[in-house]
């Protein structure tokens, strides 16, 4: 069954545009186990036609179910990571960076877009978790600053798909810091009465959980991502028995107060352009 | 009895050669007043050696140092006696982790804030090792817009481990927490001081890290992330957090390098364990002169400075 | 089936006549419209004379009507399915009592947010007979706030027997929960109206109940205490609910009479239990006239104008 | 021991000049029956020598231990209570007002005094339990407003000593509204950047607790205080167990955040004058 394996780490990690899957793979639902064509499996917004299990997908194939006609121009595009600290785990950093780029065809975990969602402006930042695990660097603080100030100058909401496991430490300080950078720009766009839509999917950890993501006027997410600021495994380790049914899903956030709807995807355009247009500042 | 670290080795001997010293001649009635001249004459040489060669590694276990001032003793010492403690988050409880009340700073009001740490066995429960949960974040929260309502500066001490990672911290939201003392504390009207005193460890530190001036004692480290977490998942091994430390950067001096702190607090020799009047008098300076500076900008001028310097950290390529 | 109290007696056996009669009809083939005119003219007549007499007891009685819309209904309702509930106070728990989020209401962006009875016994408990703690009004609170943000009305639609007195509740300050919201609700740059849709007890009404203009639904009741605890309190005894109910001046005339309100909104004949489209469309129209009228002020002149009108409330004498 | 009785009852109710009571009368202490003489109690700020209790007394009482020198101008001192809705229950509402104000020697349950506190002014507000139970009708909701009137006047701080248990149901609506109105005020001494410290003694419940005895820059207590917004009983009986130990005390209240700190009565000028002077606004 090795082709299932395949397909699916295609599909998380490398399946940017989705015409360039192969016609007649499948898709195989880790929930469910149903199978469907992966053509299928895209038409129905990477939800599984059976359970509705929401597969992780990249941002552009969000920006495809988001901007109107799948229209839109990025907003600094071109950054790309320095390694202002020489780090070196088991591997330079800089080579890591420079293998990711190539193998993942992404150049930083987050990409920023701005186009028209039903008609209306908006800037859309969203998280790649094929890049270094939707990690948290200087990159990732630059574009999202960018794309605030892109809302600010057209006057348009500011919307952010988190999907992260925190920091990036090998910026170490400099990761840290661009929790307290996004957290400042978000200050910014509060200024000027601008909507800012925070939208959680699987997973949403870390540093990222501790700074933008909880920030949203509205904070919505997907049905059953993983959200939380510590990782399951170490609050284990913490309390040192198992943890909870359901701890930590999108549901439990939800129940405890940090989250203002569970959304499912194939709702997800029209039901975040109402909030949008709800929220429109009356001069 | 004072404890030293392992590479305090030397500085041990030196001081239990002089008590000798001075013991026998209370003995013998013996003058040793030459030779123990002498010895503390080398004491010194040999801690400014130890203290100006020191690794990162050990600058994360001084930091660490038993013996350190915490940061009630600072508060209550630089206040001299008019600090009053105040407690609460106004929704679900008081963190003991996390401190925080007015405190007259030769005569002017300040509002301090810090985590706190036990200094036995006791106490390190009652503090939760200095780790807050949620609820401390609001607390501090809370004593902030408290001292922006009356115009008061606010200067928090930062010395934690990090955020407590339990099940109710999850519960009750420490992420949106720590990322709420972000956004508001960009904005606090009023001159806002972060010192580290001890350990500034990632969004628990920078929590209450916020701030115009953010500056670290000699001693201290902060990043993103502790050495031995950073060993146990980049080399998926405990075996490399003197490595880790070396590579995270994580020193006074290299966050100072970096410019992502502002300035760095002089210890005392040996450091802030070693003489916590002079650590406690020096930190009173600092803090008082930083006010006074900072006083020369108009509350909305420290806004704009502030979120403008943390909005210009980041390296990265303009490919 | 449509629930009748006691009361309505008459008004159950007029509708049933006529019931009954049309369903005759049907089998006999026999022409009955006359009669069947005649009994609705009885109908409305009895109708009429009923509402006309109502005591306030029997105005308590009606605001807890089963059949009486609920809080959702009418939002629901009146904004034509453009309404989003959100949730959560972001720091405790989603509180099932308390709802709230924005609706268009013929396009315009209103911040609706009401205590929420449940229709059937599951429901009940879920909404918690509509007893909000304090996550529900602090969920409330900052739903406020972000209608504030934005400058959008904010309509607030009570139905409660009461803040819960649970133990919980206690734990996570109730009192403080409604002491903020009435502080921070005098002072939202934005035009408030709060809506008495049934039960408005107490504390736990007021706390969602500070508003440019308060209004009463005819068939509602708003004090500082239900008329059954009154009389156990007072009287020692169950049985002066009707007494207590009087004393009271709890109805929408005698609150209005008192300038405890602002104003009353007519209910459908036989009260909003009756003709639920009808009772939604009349709070719709009224909604929107009064925030029309509203934003005729500056917001800073309501805030102004509404923290005038609540300090001008009490009866006192200068001796 | 009917004269113990009578005591105790004359300290709670009666007791406004100290100097009122025969010497060689006893008090003795509810908590650890300690017995000491009603001098040597009155000394000790009503406090029992042995254990510490705090006796519940009266807001002259705690004038002469706040304003320097006993000193301090009564505002608002000549307000007294009309029938709004002319109320009976087993009694006439203005029989009872009348008949309590004979008895207490008091004019209703809020006494406002100014003065110096440590040689800074302030206005301090108390009630009076022994006032049909520190119930708030439009007397006190009135009282309290031309309180912080005085305060904004002065441009002083505004301090507020509760001990109610609750609203006054004989006056319905109108008690409800104190709520608001005391509220409101106290948005307006903020706009001032005047201080405003809550002080809650034994009881403080309902209504006053969910109005203005929260929403102190600092809230602080007297030890052992019962704080709360329902009373334990309702509590329980919505519960149906009994109450955990210590459930509403001011310890308590003050493990789950609605306290700054609880003082001792014989540290609360000096601690409340500090306090102060930290909250004094730097222009
Ligand atoms: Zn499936
Ligand atoms: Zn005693």
């Amino acid at each position: 069954m090795s082709w299932f394996k395949r397909m699916k780490k295609g599909i998380t990690t490398q399946n940017q545009e989705k015409k360039e899957i192969p016609e007649g793979l499948w898709y195989q639902c880790p929930e469910c186990k149903h199978v469907m064509t992966s053509d299928q499996h895209a038409e129905n917004d990477w939800l599984c036609e059976k359970c509705d299990y929401h597969e992780k997908i990249t941002s552009l194939n969000y920006f495809s179910i988001l901007f109107d006609e799948n229209q839109f121009s990025e907003v600094a595009a071109h950054l790309i990571s320095g390694d202002p600290l020489e780090f070196t785990d088991t591997k330079a950093y800089k080579d890591r960076i420079k293998t990711t780029i190539n193998k993942s065809g992404l150049k930083d975990a987050l990409r920023v877009g701005f186009g028209n969602i039903e008609g209306e402006k908006a800037v859309v930042a969203c998280m790649d978790f094929g890049f270094i695990g939707g990690s948290m660097g200087s990159v990732v603080g630059e574009k999202f600053a960018r794309g605030v100030d892109k809302a600010i100058e057209e006057n348009c909401p500011f919307i952010c798909i988190s999907k992260s496991g925190g920091a990036r430490m090998m910026e170490a300080g400099f990761s840290l810091m661009q929790m307290a950078k996004t957290s400042a720009k978000l200050t910014q766009l509060a200024d000027h009465q601008l909507p800012y839509v925070s939208f959680l999917t699987d997973p949403t950890t870390g540093g990222v959980t501790a700074s933008f993501a909880m920030l949203g006027d509205i904070n919505i997410a997907e049905p059953k991502a993983l959200i939380g600021f510590a990782g399951p495994r170490v609050v284990k380790e913490t309390i040192g028995k198992d943890l909870p049914e359901g701890f930590q899903s999108s549901e439990f956030v939800l129940e405890h107060g940090f989250l203002d709807y569970i959304v499912n995807r194939k709702e997800l355009k029209q039901k975040l352009a109402l909030s949008l247009k709800q929220m429109k500042a009356k001069s | 009895m004072r404890n030293y670290l392992d590479f305090e080795a030397p500085i041990k001997e030196l001081n239990e050669q002089i008590q000798k010293l001075k013991d026998s001649a209370v003995k013998t009635g013996v003058n040793v007043e030459n030779a123990v001249q002498e010895l503390e004459k080398a004491l010194i040489a040999k801690t400014e050696d130890l203290y100006k060669n020191m690794d990162p590694w050990q600058r994360v276990q001084l930091s660490r140092h038993p013996d350190r001032p915490y940061a009630l003793e600072y508060i209550e010492a630089m206040t001299e006696g008019t600090w009053i403690e105040l407690h609460g988050d106004r929704t679900v409880k008081d963190d003991k982790a996390m401190i925080g009340g007015f405190g007259l700073l030769n005569g002017e009001s300040v509002m301090f804030i810090g985590q706190q740490k036990g200094a036995n066995t006791k106490m390190r429960q009652y503090r939760n090792f200095g780790m807050a949960n949620p609820e401390g974040y609001r607390k501090a929260l809370r004593l902030m817009r408290l001292a922006e309502k009356f115009n008061k500066p606010i200067v928090t001490l930062i010395d934690t481990p990090g955020a407590f990672p339990g099940l109710e911290a999850e519960e009750r939201g420490q992420g949106e927490a720590i990322a709420r003392n972000l956004f508001e504390m960009m904005r606090l009207k009023v001159p806002v001081i972060c010192i580290i005193i001890g350990e500034g460890a990632s969004g628990g530190a920078l929590g209450i890290g916020i701030g115009d001036r953010v500056l670290m004692m000699e001693n201290t480290w902060y990043s993103v992330i502790s050495p031995e977490s950073c060993s146990s998942i980049l080399w998926r091994s405990w075996d490399y957090k003197v490595t880790a430390a070396s590579a995270l950067k994580l020193t006074a001096e290299d966050m100072k390098w970096n410019g992502l702190i502002d300035g760095i607090i002089r210890e005392p020799l040996g450091g802030a364990h070693a003489n916590h009047e002079q650590a406690i008098s020096i930190l009173k300076d600092v803090i008082q002169s930083t006010i006074a500076d900072l006083r020369k900008n108009s509350n909305d001028e420290l806004v704009k400075q502030r979120i403008e310097k943390f909005c210009a950290m980041g390296k990265y390529v303009e490919a």
